[in-house]
């Protein structure tokens, strides 16, 4: 075979990144320590907004594989691999300050997030069981480092430890899975099981098995009850542009695989996968909201919210059908820009010697900062999926596919949570609209930033105001989105 | 000529004490990381067997993919360890609940 | 067209008065808006005297102003019927009303609220004209809550005085009870007729009288009784019968002329002229008529008997409004409706030259209103004197003022009518002719004869009070006299009213209807004897033997304690109704909204939900071990899952 | 149709919110006079466009007017479809007049925030409006939730000492009906082969189950609106914290959106349901007569007694409209109108006392005539309609209810008609405890008269209450057509 045979080009955006990765590695190497960052930086976001540009170059010429099938490239890939780019790009201006402060803005910093892009970007062209996995390690292991590298902090330690462990273990189920399910179909290819599967009775234990493991392994990525234990820890333990970066884009990747493996490779064994995850969205959209209430510091509110929101995402899943798998890629698109949004301010709230991530540090911001408070409470209000944000319409979108598929009391007892849930986000806004801040504390005290980059604050606005701006064209968003999607599910 | 199916309970029981090895053990970090170790080679003991019982050779490809990975892992898993170690002085498994709630 | 605005011009005239006097008062300053309200009222009297004779020469009116809404086939209206009944009602009132504001010029004087007081009996005029005008049960209703709006602001009208604000209130409350049923009976109407315009409703009644609704347990009911019964709540209500009446004593806390203007002469008379106009209905169901019959006797009866022993010199005449009240009322059951209307113009004037000249006294006394402080007063106030007791005769019946014309035929009507309760009736009206001869001349003898009670002070100051009080007096006093001799004979024979009331069931009966024929038959008719010796009790008791009243009470202690407290009518309805409601809207809102909905739902979930967060928190110990465990529990419970389903 | 016509809905919708956006861009209370005359203009300049609503309407219609339609989500068939009939009209002006009152009460007393505070009414003003005309599902319910954000922050901002507990109240006890609502109407879009089209799902064949539990979904978003027994204890809550303005419009306008939820979704969309039920909803709001009046009689706070009170005459709307009779109907949809105009003008005058003494109870005033006479002119007269005084609007609507429902059955119409002596009790005691006696508190003493802005905003009220009560033709003519067409309709078995 010949290098053409394998059309590389598809897989353009992870070379470009790889390639930029070891650059910066190297550039590390020769300069002066104070001008490592002031390079790597704008390095690092030209290789993603152009690797997001390539994917993007691939939107319409249709599904192709390459190296062998191992990869594949197609609508959504294109899409969800643009987001990650543009994503990790808004995590990178957001995190820019306060990683700076606090020592963490080193070239390895840059180089994890960049090859933790590669990886994503892997899994999400994933064709084969072996990309898919090696993709996802790639961009386990990357996390894993990057919440250890805040190497003072106790916490950031232990985090990144569960983190680690859990993920291993999950990856370890994924794989033993990978190998029942490769002994029974006798390959690994995504395509081939997808033919082969068919040749399957729904009933059989050792493939249903192999499945249970399978769905597991990604549930754990998407933080499902009850593999969902880490989230509240990793996203409380890490510093918070770490928290950022791990919260937001890995969700489009995680959805990727779920769309690959369950949807394509399995797709036609959803009677054996669907309640399941009925059962895990309940319980995550339960528990996830609940547990919420009980939260005091903001990220930890969120981990929560990210598990409840989680299966939300799941309930698209459900019937197997197009509509819900565009319904739920709206959702993981929409969801990201928000979560992005919300650690965003949090992270402009921040101070040199103050993490703001306690919810009283909240307190009053309509007084101090009425801007990032306006943008919080829109950000509080999608979370909660009250019109007229976008997310409402997530929301709408995947409740009307569950119910289409005759899932009632799944989407009932969604609703009723929904309403658990938007109790804690209203108190956010209570906390930032109703109270005043006390005089004492250091929020007022502690030294702002020397310099916040305009550039993070543009960002950010244009990033929050899209959830509302973007409403009168929801529906060219969701066609669109939903026009990538191509050929997935039953129609 | 052994059978499969005693390979496959090979790999059952690996993967089975590394998962206890996991939640049981309550001491030390270290058995954790040995435990994971376990979990990927019961993983890749069902690939070499399946491969070889199929006559194909991508789940022994697989296997090498799984080892680097192992390997890699092993090694960020030590370095959180080291960094663990640094700032509490202690692996001890039960120690490690500053996070929670 | 003309002729529309001459109609339109009679209450709009007392309105633009009240209008004026009310909003402007203040700037214009008080002659200008007792000026104003006077010359509005005087018009409109005017006017109704021209529109009076047009219409007894024939000309009866019955035409629409606008359309207050349609809703489908149904027209809700605004509109003047001007017949005999109306008219005279019209031209009793407008007087009346004419010389209270006259009167008040001098009464209220030196009263802060001058200019709201004028505007406010102007605005009274306006509505009660607008009530009796009507020709339809929507606009009636207007009327009806319109008088009874300016009645609750003059009975409160001295609004610091705590007695006032509580009387006003509870004499709105209670004419609200009777409103409901008058808002269901005109809501009956509507369902049975379809309209409400009374022309419509009369000419239609006739068909429907064997329609029947059936009501709770079976029971079946005449449409008409249900109808009539329900109105006649209404009417009970305003007219303050019994056991709707005990707002109208308390109701003496406003100002004087009020009490003759409202608490007399028109406004509670409202309900008779209710009944009078709805005769045509009544006339179809008897179970009605002996209601309205019973009721009638019974506050006849009961409230002459409480006025004996009231000391308070406006709360005697108020109870013996009362009690004519249920005179008419007794007329009405014994559809002798024209005689009803009769005694209600009589009564009109006389009671308000009652109360009036009670007023003057008053005014004399500096505010004092005990009787028992009082007396030998005549020398003092010769005009109120002769004028009071003009009032008294014809209230106790003497021939040949008014009250014996209008009182007699009533008489005479309950003694030939036939219906179930006449019987009681009859013998209700004749001990009633006793007892109000009897207190009509306590109260002149306390006042005016036998030894001045009053402190040394007070007495070198009584004087008769200015010329702007006794004119309407003697104004009064004039058709007191002569009122029932004029129109005795039509009011009788009923060509007076002519089809505005059914005059069906009521025949003169056996005894003559002409004016002079009455007087000369007077002698040998037992109610003349009867007010005698009424008036004899009286002159015995309180000029011969004053001590006589003092052991008669202790005599019968139970009988004037009873007395005393009005049959315990108030406390009843103060603890029943006013605490009862106010303890059971507490219950209501402690147990049912707050500790139940708020407490055990609303809250209630909140903070389990609470609890159950602080509960699963507990789950996330920070263990390692205890996630991966969670994880394979889950995975292990999964895998089962298919196994076992 | 000219362009005007097809636009003038989406102007009275997104002009306010503009308006807000505007208003909210003055920035902080520097420039807080900027922001009162900027949102004044706005408000005044709605309610004159608004006005053509009135002059351009015909009334024989029953169909949608003013329609407005371009597709917005197409992929779930998502229309941006307005227009309005004979019953969302007054709606629409009740709302921009009120705004136009709400404004104004709102000049001096609020000193801090201005800026967001009269943003918050603009916005919610388009919101509000957006919700009588919308035509689509989608942006009912969007029209419908959005509205709840800027009344959250006005209690909570503006409210008082216990605003945070209102606030969340509120919101939550919306928002769990509302949500159940959604999954209806999706149920519903489901079941039109996709469509969202409100007027579609008017035609829709159900079966009898399923129209209960849409019915009951719808109920459960409308009746904690309305609000009914037992789900209405969020609104002497809210009520009492919320600023004036804030009551104003919750009582005035927001109550009304439940109502007009039921004429325009339950009934129409689940007629057989809602007459199987209706024995439900008639009982539910007798008792609210009843049992609401009774508690409103004990209350010691000045605004939470005129919450009750609302309630309880909220109960006669739900009655008109579940007793299937023409006249009850439109009496209700009358007492929607009037209800709006005479507690909106209660809480406006316990505003102008509370401006004063900073105190809603009842217990620190008496004898306020004493003082204020003009003030107490005002507060009487709107008790008198509150107690349904003929010649004011609180007449109409509870008259022709009673009647309506008389034709009906009278035990109903007895029942409803006991408010003539509670709701007469609750309010004159109020009034008796608070205007007249003797002056007892000497703070009481020191208070003057309503200054020119409160008398201009009573009067107007006062005027519109009047015209309303002397002459409701003109009001009922405007929907004539469309209740007969909706009772016509709702009559048709769908089953």
């Amino acid at each position: 075979m010949t290098l053409a045979s394998l059309n590389l080009w598809v897989i353009a955006p992870e070379i470009l990144l790889s390639v930029v990765a070891c650059l910066v590695l190297l550039i590390d190497l020769f300069l002066p320590a104070d001008r490592r960052p002031g390079v790597g930086y704008p390095l690092a976001l030209f290789a993603l907004l152009g690797a997001a540009m390539a994917s993007l170059m691939g939107l319409d010429n249709g599904s192709m594989t390459a190296l062998n099938e191992l990869v594949i490239s197609d609508g959504v890939g294109a899409v969800l691999k643009a987001g990650t780019g543009i994503g990790t790009a808004g995590v990178l201006i957001y995190s820019r300050e306060y990683a700076r402060v606090r020592g963490l803005w080193r070239a390895e910093y840059l180089v994890l997030i960049l090859f933790a892009v590669v990886g994503m970007m892997t899994m999400i062209g994933a064709n084969h069981l072996l990309t898919l996995y090696v993709g996802l390690e790639l961009l386990a292991l990357c996390l894993y480092s990057m919440i250890g590298m805040q190497r003072d902090s106790v916490r950031a330690a232990e985090a990144a430890m569960k983190y680690f462990v859990l993920g291993a273990l999950a990856s370890g189920i994924l794989l033993y899975g990978m190998s029942l399910l490769y002994g029974l179909t006798g390959s690994l290819s995504l395509a081939e099981l997808a033919s082969s599967s068919g040749s399957f009775a729904p009933t059989n234990l050792p493939l249903l098995t192999a499945v249970v493991l399978i769905v597991a392994g990604l549930l754990f990525k998407l933080g499902v009850v009850p593999f969902h234990m880490w989230v509240p820890d990793v996203y409380d333990g890490s510093a918070t542009s770490t928290t950022l970066f791990l919260s937001s884009v890995p969700k489009l990747a995680a959805f990727a695989i779920m769309l690959r493996l369950l949807a394509y490779g399995l797709g036609d064994w959803v009677s054996a996968w669907q309640d399941m995850l009925a059962i895990a969205a309940v319980l995550s959209i339960s528990v996830g909201n609940i547990v919420a209430i009980a939260q005091t510091s903001i990220k930890r509110m969120l981990g929560y919210s990210t598990i409840s929101h989680m299966g939300f995402l799941l309930l698209g899943f459900l019937g197997g059908t197009a509509h819900g798998y565009s319904a739920s890629l709206s959702y993981v698109v929409i969801y990201t820009v928000i979560t992005l949004g919300a650690f965003g301010i949090i992270l402009l709230l921040s101070k040199p010697q103050f993490e703001s991530d306690a919810l009283s540090d909240l307190k009053g911001l309509n007084h101090r900062r009425p801007g990032l408070a306006f943008l919080m409470l829109i950000v509080m209000f999608s979370l909660a999926g009250v019109p007229p944000t976008a997310g409402f319409f997530a929301k709408l979108l995947v409740l009307q596919a569950a119910l289409e598929n005759g899932f009632l009391w799944t989407v009932i007892v969604a609703v009723v949570m929904a309403v658990v849930g938007a109790f804690y986000y209203l108190r956010v806004v209570k906390l930032m609209y109703f109270d005043l801040p006390d005089q004492d504390d250091q929020v007022l005290s502690a030294p702002e930033l020397d310099h916040v980059s305009t550039a993070a604050r543009w960002v950010l606005t244009v990033n929050v105001l899209s959830l509302v701006l973007v409403v009168p064209w929801i529906g060219n968003l969701v066609d669109w989105l939903t026009r990538t999607l191509g050929t997935f599910g039953r129609l | 000529m052994i059978p499969l199916s005693h390979y496959l309970v090979v790999g059952a029981l690996l993967f089975a004490i590394s998962v206890v090895g996991i939640f049981i053990n309550r001491k030390n970090l270290v058995i954790i990381l040995m435990a994971i170790e376990l979990l990927l080679l019961a993983a890749n003991m069902n690939f070499v067997a399946f491969s070889y019982y199929l006559g194909d050779l991508s789940g022994q490809v697989f296997v090498f993919f799984i080892l680097t990975v192992a390997a890699a892992e092993a090694a960020v898993g030590l370095a959180i360890l080291i960094v663990l170690f640094r700032t509490r002085r202690s692996i001890n498994v039960q120690d490690l609940d500053s996070l929670q709630g | 067209m003309t002729k529309e605005l001459l109609y339109l011009a009679i209450p709009l005239s007392c309105l633009l008065a009240a209008l004026i006097a009310g909003f402007f008062g203040a700037k214009i300053g008080r002659f200008a808006a007792h000026r104003v309200a006077i010359a509005g009222v005087g018009l409109s009297f005017v006017l109704s005297l021209v529109v009076a004779i047009d219409v007894f020469s024939g000309n009866i009116y019955n035409g629409t102003i606008y359309t207050w809404a349609n809703i489908g086939p149904i027209h809700f209206e605004i509109g003047f019927l001007l017949d005999q009944l109306s008219v005279v009602m019209m031209v009793v009132v407008t007087f009346v009303s004419l010389m209270v504001h006259i009167y008040t010029i001098g009464y209220m004087a030196d009263d802060p609220g001058y200019t709201r007081f004028f505007s406010y009996i102007a605005l009274f005029t306006f509505a009660m004209l607008i009530l009796v005008m009507s020709n339809n049960f929507l606009q009636l209703f207007f009327g009806w809550e319109g008088v009874g709006l300016v009645s609750y602001l003059l009975i409160g009208f001295w609004y610091e005085r705590e007695s006032a604000i509580r009387a006003n209130l509870k004499a709105f409350l209670v004419n609200r009870v009777g409103d409901f049923g008058l808002v269901l009976g005109i809501g009956a109407v509507l369902a049975l007729f379809g309209t409400l315009d009374y022309a419509t409703v009369f000419s239609a009644a006739p068909g429907k009288v064997n329609d029947v609704i059936v009501g709770p347990l079976g029971y079946e009911w005449h449409w008409m009784t249900l109808i009539c019964l329900l109105l006649f709540v209404g009417a009970m209500g305003k007219s303050a019968q019994v056991p709707l009446h005990v707002w109208l004593p308390d109701s003496m806390e406003g100002p004087t002329p009020i009490s003759a203007l409202i608490h007399a002469a028109t406004m509670v008379t409202a309900g008779i002229f209710l009944v009078a106009r709805m005769s045509p209905l009544f006339e179809h169901s008897v179970t009605a008529l002996s209601v309205v019959l019973v009721i009638g006797a019974l506050t006849a009866l009961l409230m002459a008997l409480v006025a004996l022993v009231q000391n308070d010199i406006k709360r005697v005449v108020a109870y013996s409004t009362l009690s004519q009240l249920g005179y008419m009322t007794v007329a009405l059951g014994a559809s002798a409706y024209s005689v009803a209307i009769f005694h209600l113009a009589t009564h009109a004037f006389f009671k308000a030259l009652l109360f009036l000249a009670a007023g003057s006294v008053i005014i004399a006394m500096h505010h004092e209103q005990d009787m028992r402080k009082m007396g030998g007063l005549r020398k003092a106030l010769p005009v109120t004197y002769l004028t009071c007791v003009v009032g008294s005769l014809a209230l106790a019946g003497i021939p040949p003022f008014s009250g014996f014309f209008s009182k007699d035929a009533i008489i005479d009507a309950v003694h030939n009518a036939s219906i179930p309760g006449a019987g009681f009736a009859y013998f209700a009206v004749l001990l009633g002719v006793i007892i109000t001869a009897f207190y009509s001349f306590r109260l002149v003898f306390l006042t005016f004869h036998g030894e001045p009670r009053m402190g040394q002070e007070v007495r070198s100051h009584v004087h008769e009070p200015p010329r702007v009080v006794t004119v309407p007096l003697v104004l009064l006093a004039i058709p007191s006299v002569i009122a029932g001799g004029a129109f005795v004979a039509p009011a009788l024979t009923g060509e007076l009213f002519g089809a505005a009331v059914a005059s069906a069931g009521h025949e003169p009966g056996d005894m003559p209807t002409g004016a002079f024929a009455m007087l000369a038959h007077a002698p040998f008719a037992l109610p003349f004897w009867l007010s005698l010796a009424g008036i004899g009790g009286a002159w015995v008791f309180y000029i011969a033997r004053p001590q006589w009243p003092g052991q008669f009470a202790k005599r019968f202690k139970t009988l004037y304690w009873i007395l005393d407290r009005k049959y315990g009518f108030d406390s009843l309805y103060q603890r029943v109704f006013a605490d009862g409601s106010v303890a059971v809207g507490r219950a209501f809102w402690e147990w049912g909204d707050r500790r139940l909905i708020d407490g055990v739902l609303v809250n209630g979930t909140a903070s389990m939900v609470g609890r159950l967060a602080t509960r699963l928190r507990q789950i996330q110990s920070g263990l390692v071990y205890h996630y991966a465990f969670a994880m394979i529990i889950g995975l292990v419970l999964f895998i089962s899952w298919f196994l076992f389903r | 149709m000219n362009w005007f016509d097809q636009h003038l809905l989406s102007l009275l919708i997104w002009f306010p919110v503009l308006g807000g956006i505007f208003v909210l861009a003055t920035g902080d209370d520097r420039n807080a006079a900027t922001a009162r005359r900027m949102a004044l203009g706005f408000s005044v300049a709605i309610f004159a466009l608004s006005l053509p609503l009135w002059t351009r309407f015909d009334t024989q219609t029953a169909a949608m007017q003013f329609v407005e339609k371009t597709p917005w989500i197409e992929r779930f068939s998502v229309y941006y479809s307005l227009g309005i009939d004979g019953i969302a009209m007054p709606l629409v002006l009740l709302t921009t007049f009120l705004t136009v009152i709400v404004i104004i009460s709102g000049w001096q007393v609020i000193s801090q925030r201005v800026a967001q505070y009269f943003a918050a009414f603009l916005i919610m003003e388009g919101l509000m409006i957006g919700v009588f005309c919308a035509l689509d599902a989608v942006l009912f319910y969007l029209f419908w939730e959005a509205m709840l954000i800027p009344m959250f922050l006005i209690i909570g901002i503006w409210g008082g000492p216990n605003r945070v507990y209102a606030a969340i109240k509120f919101f939550l006890y919306t928002l769990l009906g509302s949500l159940l609502m959604l999954v209806a109407l999706i149920y519903l879009y489901m079941v039109a082969q996709g469509s969202f089209d409100i007027l579609e799902f008017h035609q829709l064949p159900l079966g009898a189950t399923a129209q209960a539990l849409i019915f009951f979904a719808f109920f459960a978003a409308f009746a904690v609106k309305v609000p009914m027994v037992p789900v209405h204890t969020w609104l002497p809550d809210a009520h009492v914290e919320a600023p004036t303005g804030g009551s104003v419009i919750l009582a005035a306008i927001t109550l009304k959106m439940g109502a007009y939820g039921f004429l325009r979704l339950c009934i129409p969309i689940t007629p057989d349901a809602a007459h199987r039920f209706a024995p439900l909803v008639i009982g539910l709001s007798l008792v609210a007569v009843v049992y609401i009046a009774l508690v409103a009689l004990v209350q010691r706070d000045m605004k939470k007694l005129i919450a009750y009170s609302s309630i309880s005459h909220m109960g006669f709307v739900t009655l008109g409209f579940f007793v299937f009779e023409t006249m009850a109907m439109e009496g209700a949809v009358v007492q929607m109108i009037s209800h709006g105009f005479v507690s909106g003008a209660l809480f406006l005058c316990v505003g102008v006392l509370y401006d004063r003494l900073h105190s809603r109870e009842i217990a620190t005033y008496g004898g306020v005539a004493k003082v204020m006479p003009v003030f107490a002119f005002f507060l009487v007269f709107f008790a008198m309609a509150n107690a349904g005084l003929p010649g004011t609007s609180g007449f109409v609507g509870e008259f022709l209810v009673i009647l309506g429902t008389f034709s009906v059955n009278g035990w109903y119409a007895a029942a409803a008609a006991l408010t003539l002596v509670f709701g007469a009790a609750y309010t004159l005691w109020m009034v008796k405890r608070v205007v007249f006696g003797p002056l007892t508190n000497s703070a009481v003493e020191g208070m003057n008269d309503v200054d020119s802005r409160e008398f201009l905003i009573l009067a107007l009220v006062a005027i519109a209450v009047m015209a309303l009560g002397l002459w409701p033709a003109p009001l009922l003519e405007v929907m004539h057509a469309s209740v007969d067409n909706l009772l016509a309709h709702a009559s048709v078995s769908k089953l």
